[in-house]
């Protein structure tokens, strides 16, 4: 048997087991539930490595679950594929790569973060299933099976949001969550219902080759545009995240970051491989252009004047979305019109890309300082905080890294993505350039603050008995720093062998569904 | 919660004993008639429900094991997962046990595993595993009722209160 | 709308009463309500779309002399999201009881620590 | 207003999907029809769909069963006081 060709399936089966097998661990005691928790999150970092290897050398990769072949998308004598089909593009390999660096570092920050709290095996269990859910949502190639992984990550997320359950802003902020993408997800499927009436298909691919925009098309992009712009924390119905992000325990936090990532990817998904051509008028673009432009404005100017640590950094967060989806609406924008994408098309597209993964780490690992800032104190209040330089330098170091390269500092990775969006924004129209550099700059300011009042300054009169940081805590933060840098030092390969497979893969429609279809395309 | 009158109690000691059976019929006959696991499983977890609201939460709690439930659960993922893995030869999730129509009819009949392979062995675990699974919701809702929150006294809400 | 679309109108109309419920009702529970409502409509919308005149249960030896079956695929859809409609509303009522817990209320007015 | 116009579009892409118990093309489902009792020996094409044809989402629907159960049981564990 040649395990790699199993790669696509052993990516999702890895945390499926981690999941179902870890009430068994948690039998053999505390230490053995630890070992299997990083065992496990290691694992599927060095899966998802592989693929990415593997996409990288080999192309699309097609993965039939259940099929006589695995390679064999259409039965004989088919036109159409009728089992469920893992398609892993470049793209996917990308997002699948950014998800389980986080996942990990959060596993490795969860073992002494956690330590104190019951349910350790439950939040073992759900902490695998929505790192599944996010994982299945960028690699499959069915919009049912999409849905069903949306939901696991939802679900695993409500659970997580309410873990410190004797809060009530805890159970709060996941009822609010709750209602909002619960009725998202209904939205998804109603499309998904739509779509299948319309032309019996459920693939991905298959759907993108018979497409015909009508009114039942349209509307189905429709309710899938602002479902997954809900998920993932665009403008108009963003007052989920900053509560969700908030009150979920750190690691947690970290992780959702890139879970709504994914609904972000669902959603670039949907546009080009989905619809792709045949969205012929430009409203669709425009409206991504705009939603970002707008997320990144109100949220950035909502962040400033927070002075609960978490929730700034949630608001930054969705600040942040707003730059992917302003670089690649303006790919979106100039997809029918090769002049254009070549000049400054593609180049927002890099960009919009590179920021995903680059949001992925450094708003990872503030998340990961956040929740550190509030182990050594126990307060999340940043006007209780003061000169914890002098109690953890690593902790200090590290959020420098990561804020500087959110408020996009050369050299840093957040600085190179960033600049590729004006660069090319400025051609669609100078506007939006300048509200991006507004943004960056607000952003700068507020990561100042603080930096300013948790590490500098003179030491709070309640810290007196600051906990020290756990050596796992730094190991978890450690992984993320290690991913900024390498990110910042080498941007030429990064951009060459990460990011460009990545928006190549997006805009090509007719390979994602050539590898579906073969030659009946 | 006080125990319901006689003839309420009488009822539900029958139909609870008669739906496990009859979810255990829906859950095994999966691949031949309607219904399956799921269904099957959701049939069997009535037995909780209807005891639950025949004798109130305290007794059924004291006859019940919450371990067993939770076994039925886990095997029944795991279960599920394995037999997933365990058609890895040829790909995730591959029917390898199935025998196709034509053989079945020409050799007489099924055997001891059913022609239609896996399938009726996941439905078996599914059972097993949404019998488990909606017992415990019901359950723990129930003693989710009688648990007291107090969040001023400590408790788990974070790091807020070390 | 045609007449013999009435089944897809319903659907509609099933939709939108969720809808108003989760949008204007004060009550978590009838705001959870709401939300099955959805999900009722949209399971429903799945069965309507996999119905065929004439057509039989999709089970081999139980149907009858004709040749067409309803399709199965809406039905295992259906299977799936019904499923998955359960545990959300369980997970959805928990979420309910421990907030009442808390607050002492069912109302989603007077529940209103996050700010902001 | 705008609501009106929404549900105006929802109706209208209901109504037009196709007309009620005559889908248009159904080579899909078709296929399940023909072939699952041959390929699978299953009387129940339903069963065959769930657990062979799209067993990967019925793994990942028991999967969100299981999430649930977890969540629930976190939500409502026993809880470590503090002394």
């Amino acid at each position: 048997m040649n395990w790699q060709a199993h790669l696509p399936a052993l990516l999702l089966a890895v945390p499926l087991l981690g999941a179902f097998a870890a009430p068994v661990f948690n039998l053999g005691g505390k230490t053995l539930r630890n070992v299997w928790f990083i065992t496990v999150s290691t694992c599927v970092f060095l899966v998802a490595f592989a693929l990415w290897r593997d996409v990288s050398v080999n192309g699309i990769l097609v993965y039939v679950m259940g099929g006589e072949d695995f390679a064999l998308s259409l039965p004989s004598g088919m036109k159409l594929p009728v089992r469920i089909i893992l398609e892993i593009d470049a793209m996917s390999a990308f997002m699948a790569l950014a998800g389980s660096i986080t996942s990990m570092a959060g596993a490795w920050f969860s073992v002494s973060y956690m330590d104190r709290f019951s349910g350790m095996s439950r939040f073992v269990s759900l902490y695998f299933l929505l790192t599944l859910g996010m994982l299945g949502m960028m690699v499959t190639g069915d919009l049912f099976n999409f849905f069903v992984f949306l939901e696991i990550a939802s679900v695993a997320s409500y659970g997580l949001v309410a873990f410190w359950r004797d809060k009530p802003q805890a159970i709060e902020a996941s009822f609010k969550y709750m209602v909002m993408s619960q009725i998202a997800a209904m939205l998804v499927l109603i499309a998904v219902g739509f779509l299948y009436g319309r032309y019996n298909l459920l693939n991905m691919g298959a759907l993108g080759s018979v497409m015909q925009m009508g009114l039942v098309e349209k509307v189905s992009l429709a309710l899938l545009f602002s479902a997954l712009a809900l998920k993932c924390g665009s403008f108009p119905m963003y007052l989920w995240i900053p509560d969700a992000y908030a009150e979920a325990p750190a690691s947690v936090s970290c992780l959702l970051v890139t879970v709504s990532q994914a609904s972000l990817y669902g959603l670039f998904r949907v546009a080009f491989s989905i619809y792709g051509v045949s969205l012929t008028n430009s409203v669709v673009a425009w409206a991504i252009i705009i939603l970002g432009l707008i997320s990144m404005l109100v949220a950035v100017s909502m962040a400033v004047v927070q002075h609960e640590v978490k929730r700034l950094m949630a608001y930054h967060a969705i600040s942040q979305t707003g730059y992917m989806m302003l670089g690649v609406g303006i790919g979106l924008l100039v997809l029918g019109n090769p002049e254009a994408l070549a000049e400054y098309g593609f180049t927002a597209l890099k960009g919009g890309v590179f920021h995903i993964f680059n949001h992925a780490m450094y708003k990872g690992l503030l998340f990961l300082t956040a929740g550190t800032l509030f182990y050594m104190t126990g307060s999340r209040d940043l006007n209780k905080m003061g000169g914890l330089i002098r109690r953890s330098p690593g902790t200090a170091f590290m959020f420098v890294i990561a804020a500087a390269a959110i408020a996009g500092l050369p050299p840093m990775n957040g600085y190179t993505s960033k600049l590729l969006i004006y660069q090319s924004s400025f051609a669609v129209h100078p506007f939006i350039t300048v509200v991006a550099l507004v943004t960056s700059v607000l952003t700068l300011a507020s990561f100042v603050k603080v930096f300013q009042t948790a590490f500098l300054g003179p030491e709070h009169k309640a810290l007196v008995n600051a906990r020290k940081v756990p050596s796992t805590m730094m190991v978890g933060m450690g992984i993320l720093t290690v991913a900024i840098l390498l990110l910042t030092f080498l941007p030429g390969s990064a951009l060459s062998n990460l990011v460009e497979p990545a928006a190549k893969a997006l805009v090509d429609q007719a390979g994602y569904i050539g590898a579906i279809m073969g030659g009946a395309f | 919660m006080k125990p319901l009158s006689v003839v309420v109690r009488t009822g539900c000691d029958m139909f609870a004993w008669f739906m496990v059976v009859f979810g255990t019929y829906v859950i095994i006959h999966g691949d031949v008639t309607p219904g399956g696991g799921f269904q099957g499983g959701a049939v069997v977890a009535t037995f909780a429900a209807l005891l639950l609201v025949a004798y109130g939460g305290e007794k059924v709690l004291s006859w019940i094991s919450l371990d067993v439930y939770n076994t039925f659960l886990t095997a029944g993922l795991l279960l599920f997962l394995l037999f997933g893995f365990a058609g890895m030869g040829t790909s995730f999730l591959y029917n390898f046990l199935a025998v196709p129509e034509a053989v079945v009819h020409a050799g007489g009949g099924p055997a001891v595993i059913p022609p239609s392979g896996t399938i009726a062995l996941m439905d078996i675990a599914v059972g097993l595993e949404v019998a488990g699974g909606l017992t415990l919701i019901i359950l723990y809702m129930f003693k989710g009722s009688r648990l007291e929150i107090n969040s001023e006294t400590g408790g788990e809400t974070g790091h807020d209160s070390w | 709308m045609t007449v013999g679309n009435l089944p897809f109108l319903v659907v509609g109309i099933l939709f939108l009463i969720g809808l108003l419920a989760v949008l204007r009702e004060k009550n978590m529970i009838k705001i959870a309500i709401g939300i099955t409502i959805i999900e009722s409509a949209v399971n429903m919308l799945l069965i309507v779309l996999g119905y065929r005149l004439g057509g039989d249960v999709p089970v081999h030896f139980l149907k009858g002399e004709v040749d067409a079956m309803v399709l199965p695929t809406p039905q295992a859809l259906t299977l799936t999201a019904i499923v998955i409609a359960l545990a959300t509303s369980a997970l959805m009522l928990s979420v309910i009881m421990l907030l009442y817990k808390h607050y002492g209320t069912l109302n989603v007015d007077e529940i209103r620590r996050l700010r902001g | 207003m705008a609501a009106l116009v929404v549900a105006g579009m929802m109706f209208g892409a209901l109504d037009s999907i196709h007309p009620f118990g005559e889908p248009g093309d159904i080579a899909m489902d078709q296929y399940y029809i023909d072939n699952a009792l041959e390929e699978r020996s299953s009387e129940n094409i339903v069963t065959s769909i769930v657990f062979d044809y799209r067993a990967f989402d019925t793994i990942g629907e028991a999967a969100v069963l299981f999430t649930a159960v977890c969540s629930i049981l976190a939500l409502f564990r026993e809880g470590a006081r503090k002394q």
